[in-house]
């Protein structure tokens, strides 16, 4: 007996790696694992039950966290130029850790099946997916700033490598991204090394330190570098241009993903930052001269910005990825704008709103593939009454716009709730209006994506269509399912938040399965949900009940009177959808900031075209005497007045 | 003191090899070309053993024929000259020609460039510097005009006349050193600067030599035989003269600033230039159309960036700018080599992945190099760069910003590149497959880098010593002045 | 005017004709001549600085012991740099006999237009120049 | 019309440059050269060296591996020039010799040439002249002939044996020293007595490899020039 007990089982030794090492280290594994034996039809279903377990280990991080240790430590370091570079997860990287791993399985899952056998290099797909995990959870659990932009960096290459996997256009669309996110990441490079100039280090507590000894200008030089560097990847306005094509050309599964989590990379590194280093109160009283704004308002208003303009550019798309890809721009601005308020509640809704995103996002995504996977495009001018033939795929995307329309009982409804709320009770009437605008904008264009796909009169050569296969409906059912139920019951998701926002600092938000309770007004989704079912189930069974009276109708049926009608004359219209608004707000479509990307392109064209001329003409003797006289003048004048 | 008489090897063995080459050469077709490799082996060794010598023992100087200096000529060797010796060494034994053919020409060039390049580092002497630059310039006119190509001649006619009028101008400045000072030998004129080089002359000569010596160091705006000298010259001699020759040229430029014109002048006069170099090369790059020119302009940019490095002033900068002036004599060869294979038009190359996926990835491994993406070694050279520049004033600022905003341009042309390899489909005759074994060096290459980034760690720490050495005057005058038999 | 007045204004004087003979001028023959005329200029000058008034050449005569004598380093490096010129002149010349045989000109600017078109002309694929590819 | 404006920028630029290298040389007073080196070498040169001829003591003492380089840089010019040339001097039609009285002198020139050569040559170190200038006249004495009658052979294997062997000769007496640890191109020998044929060491050894290699090199060079124009 004594025996048994002296004995160490191997189990007991992995005290000796932390969990996050085991998480690194897992990912690492698959992501290299999957490069050499991606082929195999396995792989899918390898990297989804290795997601699984990541899962696994992430919860019991969770608990962790949730008891109150401040981070997970990683045995991984090194010196390098004297610099040290560590890794740990705190709760804000947590948080962002498990909405990862949650849609990479479900993107592995859904890629492991039918969808992914027609794909051309599925393998390929699964590797660059796991190696982007990986990325993301080395960023995520950076300990210093030298490994956040490491991690950055990582994350910035393998979103590039992931999204030329559609090739044609999608190369295209991500050599766009690959300027701009290297243009971002140079920008945080420099803001970086000006905070180890400050004070000789790069720890994250060196910048609170820099941030104190720095002069005003200095401090908003790194206030600009840092988040236009980190706006870049989140699509802040005016960096956004390059998101919503290339996202949308990346492979359905990959593109789920990335819509769900790739870009709040952005806002993990902002929060980092700039909220949890740098302090609301110090950009609050970052004053611009001579106006009434702080950088923290400027800001707030830049994500404001960001909430409506790609939201109505959303609704003039007419393909459902590129719809969705700029609604996930605009949902960005939701999130930013809550966390900058500030306040508890501001805080949990944004932050909820990141994790409420990630799921109904991920959802509508994987609808649009498994429609284009059965009718062969995403084009909502070609499309229409799939709702017979894809019934679940119909219900996915219901509950998914539900969610992203921000109306009950969807999740979308109780952290787009909390964020108004906690604007009403900040006192940004303003900021507000433009919230209920974006919101005004997503539902319009929402319920165009459902109309013009599942609505009104199928087309004839999708008459044969089938439901998409189990394995692709079912991650995309399970997704809708989890928006709906912390809808119905947002406690659970708080419970996450809160382990995100005891990370950042400041007040908790109190909180119970159903809601919230405030001292200005409370919030139970459970008594929401129920008296919405309710009412939607005594509806319905007046509806059934006492109106049952149908006859069926031929399509062709003359009811609509005056004229005959044919298959060619469609009964819902889906191209050029509200033709009005388009009117009021089409002049502004194409603007400046497209026009700003052009120029810039032309002027480095121009300026290349010029040193070329200037050194192809064969007068280089004469540039080198044109040197040397300058020269002369420069260094004598500096010779002779000391 | 340390003196070391054996400090000549470098020099010397490659020298003898070459006069009697031609001799070995038409004793036997295939004896010249063992003989010439036989002979850059044999340096290589001679070069370590020194290099071993000289980081236990620390630097070591020898006088030239027992005259002391500053009558004589002293050679001084530290740890960054040493390491640019045995840069050289491996440069030439990796980019040693393969063809079969039986003309001496070439290999004798090589071995006199090698030769050169080794005494250009290592001498400690005004004039005497200026002859060894001499002995590598002729020695690439006349590698530039090996290809045999017509327009390899007219290149090479064109690069001779420019780097002439350079050598000229050089040679003007030492004569204006010389009016001022009396004296040739670096150290000794270390010592005399500040009270008689101050002036206007002092200054003037400095920006003589600069514009001289630029001229190999692709130092803006001497550098327009760049591309045309790139493009008409075999591969392997562009890999050598713009991976290793022209980072020679800086380390004089270096030496010249830190030991004789350490003066503000000076080192905004590099600045400027650099800073110049890298809005041309990468402008200019952005606009090619083919791999090799825009390899070619993109060497521009990448020199002004290490000219940017070299012009701040104390040891930070000049460890950023021999770690960058390492790297890129990693990287840019296998560019070179990669560009030799797939010439013309680069839209035409769109495919080429498919055909030849490994040397796709490669490209695709140096450009992210190059770019600077951690944690490859490109980003720590940048990250030194930076550190350094920032630690400056704001003029190192600004050049800070345009080296970041270079290498956006430059992520935008190289994955343009990369975006026609693996996107689109395949065409034109580019694209097609070669042989692997013609390109064994750029492999060689990319594997280093690799195994360099895994050793950033030591590979860091030796360079920051080698740059504290290199930055430490008082000490290096009294070795030369004092060391010697 | 003093010697050294005109010492070093024919110094400049020369490196300054052979500057624009170097730059201005469309024949390469024209340019190779003017890099001849830059070295002298410098040499001269290269002379001129070790130049003493009332000193003798520094060559110990019988008896004679070091006294007033011109700085002879100078004139050391004027020998070794003459000789670098012959050195480089001598290979500009050879390449301009094979750029003449090759474009049959030696108009500077239309040998540049020749070899650019000749740059142009070389397509994908084309094999690279190479070490010996013409015999 | 362009022609002009690249003339007058030229022309300004060289203007420019003309005043501003005057005004730094008034910095520079003339005749009063600072002399740190150059009157510590002639002092000490005659004890050193032991060569009467101070420039040729710096040449080949003091300055010694300039003079190893400038050697080096006509052999690769020479080697240059032969490779670019190569292919040119084969074929092609001949030049006609030239007319009596160049042949005839030529031939008649040759052995003074060559005495005269030897004797520069192996007085450097007392006279004003050397190795260099010794040379170019040996390589006259070969190189006339080959401009009288264009149709002679030169025999450029001797010259290039001739040319490498006394290239190596003079580092490998460079190398001697290292030898007994001193530094490299140490004299050695005794420094004899001032003014005397042998004297000043091992520096007219140096000399006269100098003056062979010069000679085998220039001649070689300018054979193939010839040749390669006469191909044309």
């Amino acid at each position: 007996m004594s025996l048994l007990l002296r004995r160490r089982f191997f189990w007991e030794e992995i005290d000796l790696m932390s969990l996050l090492d085991i998480l690194l280290l897992v990912a690492a594994l698959l992501a290299s694992g999957l490069f050499v034996l991606g082929r195999g039809s396995f792989a899918g279903w390898l990297a989804t039950v290795v997601y699984g377990l990541m899962l696994a280990v992430l919860a019991i991080a969770g608990l962790a966290l949730d008891s109150g240790v401040a981070f997970i430590p990683s045995a991984m370091s090194f010196e390098i130029l004297g610099r040290n570079l560590g890794w740990r997860l705190d709760g804000l990287g947590w948080f962002f850790a498990l909405l990862t791993v949650g849609a990479a399985f479900f993107a592995s899952w859904y890629g492991s099946g039918e969808w992914g056998r027609k794909q051309k290099r599925m393998g390929l797909q699964h590797a660059l997916l796991a190696l982007n995990v990986l990325a993301m959870l080395l960023l995520l659990s950076s300990g210093d700033l030298l490994s956040l932009f490491i991690g950055w960096e990582l994350v910035s290459w393998a979103a590039f490598a992931i999204m030329t996997q559609g090739g044609g256009p999608a190369v295209a669309a991500a050599y766009r991204y690959m300027i701009y996110a290297l243009a971002g990441a140079m920008a945080v490079f420099a803001a970086i090394m000006l905070v180890q100039n400050v004070t000789g280090g790069l720890g994250f507590a060196d910048l609170q330190t820099a941030i104190s000894a720095m002069s005003t200008a200095q401090v908003w030089v790194l206030f600009i570098l840092f988040a236009a560097g980190f706006g870049v990847k989140m699509a802040l306005m005016p960096f956004h241009l390059w998101q919503a094509p290339a996202y949308s050309e990346t492979p359905g599964a990959s593109s789920a993903f990335l819509n769900a989590v790739s870009a709040r990379m952005g806002l993990f590194a902002l929060i980092l930052v700039l909220v949890k280093l740098t302090g609301l109160e110090a950009l609050g009283s970052l004053a611009i001269p001579f106006t009434f704004m702080s950088a923290k308002s400027a800001l707030m208003w830049v994500a404001a910005i960001t909430m409506v303009v790609p939201t109505f550019i959303a609704l003039m798309q007419t393909d459902a990825r590129m719809l969705l890809t700029w609604h996930g721009i605009g949902q960005g601005g939701y999130m930013l704008l809550g966390v900058l308020v500030g306040t508890s509640l501001g805080t949990a809704g944004g932050l909820m709103h990141v994790f409420n995103y990630a799921t109904y996002q991920a959802a509508l995504f994987l609808a649009v593939t498994a429609v284009i996977h059965r009718a062969g495009t995403s084009d909502l001018d070609e499309l229409g009454g799939l709702i017979t033939r894809m019934p679940w795929t119909y219900v996915t995307l219901l509950m998914g716009i539900i969610g992203l329309a921000g109306l009950p009982p969807m999740n979308g409804f109780v952290s787009k709730w909390m964020i108004y709320k906690s604007l009403l009770d900040g006192g940004q009437p303003l900021l507000l209006i433009m919230a209920f605008a974006a919101t005004l904008g997503t539902i319009l264009s929402v319920y165009k994506l459902i109309h013009n796909i599942f609505l009104g009169q199928l087309r004839r050569e999708h008459q044969h269509l089938k439901e998409a296969p189990v394995s692709m409906v079912l991650p995309m059912l399970i997704l809708a399912g989890i928006g709906f139920v912390t809808g119905f019951m947002p406690g659970l998701a708080l419970n996450i938040t809160d382990i995100a926002q005891r990370a950042i600092g400041g007040d908790m938000l109190p909180h119970h399965l159903g809601g919230v309770t405030l001292a200005t007004g409370s919030l139970n989704m459970l008594w929401v949900v129920g008296v919405l079912i309710g009412a939607i189930g005594a509806g319905a069974l007046i509806f059934y009940l006492l109106g049952n009276r149908r006859y069926e109708v031929h399509q062709f049926d003359n009811y609509a009177g005056g004229h005959f009608l044919s298959a060619d004359i469609r009964y819902h219209f889906s191209h050029e959808f509200y033709p009005g608004l388009a009117r009021v707000i089409g002049p502004w479509y194409r603007g400046s900031i497209v026009r700003a990307e052009q120029g810039i392109g032309i002027l480095v064209n121009v300026a290349g075209d010029l040193w070329q001329a200037v050194f192809r003409v064969a007068y280089t003797p004469l540039y080198m005497l044109l040197v040397v006289v300058l020269g002369l003048v420069f260094t004598g004048s500096w010779g002779i007045v000391p | 003191m340390n003196t070391v008489p054996q400090i000549i090897f470098p020099v010397a063995i490659p020298l003898i090899a070459a006069f009697l080459l031609p001799i070995a050469g038409r004793c036997h077709a295939g004896f010249g070309r063992i003989f010439g490799r036989a002979a850059v082996l044999v340096t290589f060794l001679a070069s370590a053993l020194l290099a071993w010598q000289v980081a236990g023992a620390g630097p070591a100087s020898s006088a030239m024929g027992g005259f002391k200096a500053p009558l004589g000529i002293v050679f001084y060797a530290d740890n960054l000259a040493m390491a640019f010796v045995l840069l050289l060494n491996i440069g030439v034994w990796l980019f040693w020609p393969s063809g079969d053919e039986d003309r001496s020409g070439p290999y004798t060039l090589l071995l006199t460039l090698l030769g050169g390049g080794a005494g250009l580092v290592l001498s400690g002497d005004l004039f005497n510097i200026f002859v060894f630059y001499e002995i590598v310039a002729v020695a690439s006119y006349g590698l530039a005009a090996s290809g045999g190509s017509a327009a390899g001649f007219g290149a090479s006619l064109r690069y001779l006349l420019l780097s002439a009028l350079g050598s000229s101008l050089a040679l003007m400045g030492i004569a204006l050193v010389y009016a001022a000072a009396g004296t040739l030998n670096l150290a000794d004129l270390a010592l005399l600067a500040p009270d008689v080089l101050r002036g206007p002359p002092g200054a003037a000569a400095f920006l003589l030599l600069l514009i001289g010596f630029g001229v190999k160091a692709e130092l803006f705006p001497v550098n327009s035989w760049v591309p045309e000298i790139y493009a008409s010259a075999p591969v392997r001699v562009t890999s050598l003269l713009a991976g290793i020759v022209s980072k020679l040229a800086l380390i004089v430029i270096l030496r010249f600033l830190v030991l004789v014109f350490p003066m503000p002048s000076a080192y905004g006069l590099l600045l400027t230039l650099g800073i110049l170099g890298v809005l041309a090369g990468e402008l200019a790059a952005y606009r090619a159309r083919d791999l090799n020119s825009t390899f070619a302009w993109s060497s521009i940019a990448q020199l002004g960036v290490i000219a940017i490095a070299f012009s701040i002033p104390g040891p930070a900068g000049i460890a950023a700018g021999i770690a960058l002036a390492l790297h890129h004599a990693v990287v840019k060869p296998a560019f070179f080599f990669i560009a030799d294979k797939w010439r013309g038009d680069v839209k035409l190359l769109s495919g080429g992945a498919r055909t030849s996926p490994l040397v796709a990835a490669l490209f695709v491994l140096l450009s992210l190099s190059i770019i600077g993406i951690p944690p490859l070694p490109g980003f720590w050279a940048k990250y030194l760069l930076l550190d350094a520049a920032f630690s400056s004033s704001p003029a190192y600022w600004l050049a800070a910003a345009v080296v970041l905003a270079g290498a956006v341009v430059e992520g935008a042309y190289l994955f343009r590149a990369a975006g026609f390899f693996y996107g689109g489909p395949q065409k034109g005759r580019g694209a097609a497959l070669f042989m692997p074994g013609e390109l064994v060096p750029a492999f060689v290459l990319g594997a280093v880098l690799l195994v360099a980034m895994f050793a950033i760690a030591p590979l860091g720490a030796y360079i920051t010593s080698m740059a504290v050495q290199a930055a430490d005057v008082p000490a290096i005058a009294a070795q030369i002045l004092l060391g010697g038999n | 005017m003093s010697t050294g007045a005109v010492l070093y204004a024919g110094a400049i004087g020369l490196f300054l004709i052979g500057c624009y003979a170097m730059v201005a001028e469309r024949h390469l023959i024209r340019n190779i001549l003017g890099l001849v005329l830059v070295e002298s200029g410098v040499n001269l000058l290269l002379v001129a600085v070790g130049f003493r008034e009332n000193a003798a050449a520094p060559i110990l005569k019988a008896g004679q012991s070091a006294g007033m004598m011109v700085d002879p380093l100078p004139q050391a490096l004027v020998l070794t740099a003459i000789v670098i010129g012959f050195g480089v002149l001598a290979l500009a010349l050879a390449l301009v006999v094979r750029v003449h045989q090759a474009y049959g000109t030696l108009d500077t600017r239309e040998v540049a237009r020749l070899m650019r078109v000749e740059r142009e002309a070389s397509g994908p694929g084309a094999a690279g120049p190479r070490a010996g590819a013409k015999s | 019309m362009k022609g002009y404006g690249h003339t007058a920028a030229t022309l300004l630029f060289l203007t420019g440059l003309g005043i501003l290298l005057i005004a730094i040389l008034q910095a520079l007073p003339f005749g009063l050269a600072p002399m740190q080196v150059g009157q510590a070498i002639v002092a000490a040169a005659p004890g050193d060296t032991g060569a009467d001829n101070i420039v040729t003591a710096i040449l080949l003492g003091y300055r010694g591996l300039d003079t190893l380089g400038e050697v080096t840089i006509l052999f690769v010019a020479a080697a240059a020039a032969g490779m670019v040339l190569g292919g040119a001097s084969r074929g092609g039609a001949q030049a006609e010799n030239a007319g009596f009285i160049l042949h005839s002198a030529a031939y008649l020139l040759f052995p003074f040439l060559l005495v005269l050569g030897a004797y520069i040559v192996l007085h450097g170190h007392l006279t004003p002249g050397g190795g260099f200038q010794g040379g170019a006249i040996l390589a006259a004495a070969f190189f006339v002939p080959v401009l009288a009658s264009p149709a002679s052979p030169f025999n450029h294997r001797t010259a290039m044996l001739v040319e490498g062997f006394a290239g190596a000769a003079f580092i490998m007496i460079g190398l001697v020293s290292l030898v007994g640890s001193d530094a490299f191109l140490t004299p050695f020998f005794g420094k004899g007595e001032a003014g005397a044929l042998f004297s000043a060491g091992s520096l007219p050894l140096l000399y006269l490899a100098i003056g062979l290699k010069v000679g085998s090199e220039l001649a070689g060079l300018m054979a193939r020039v010839s040749g390669a124009e006469a191909g044309a």
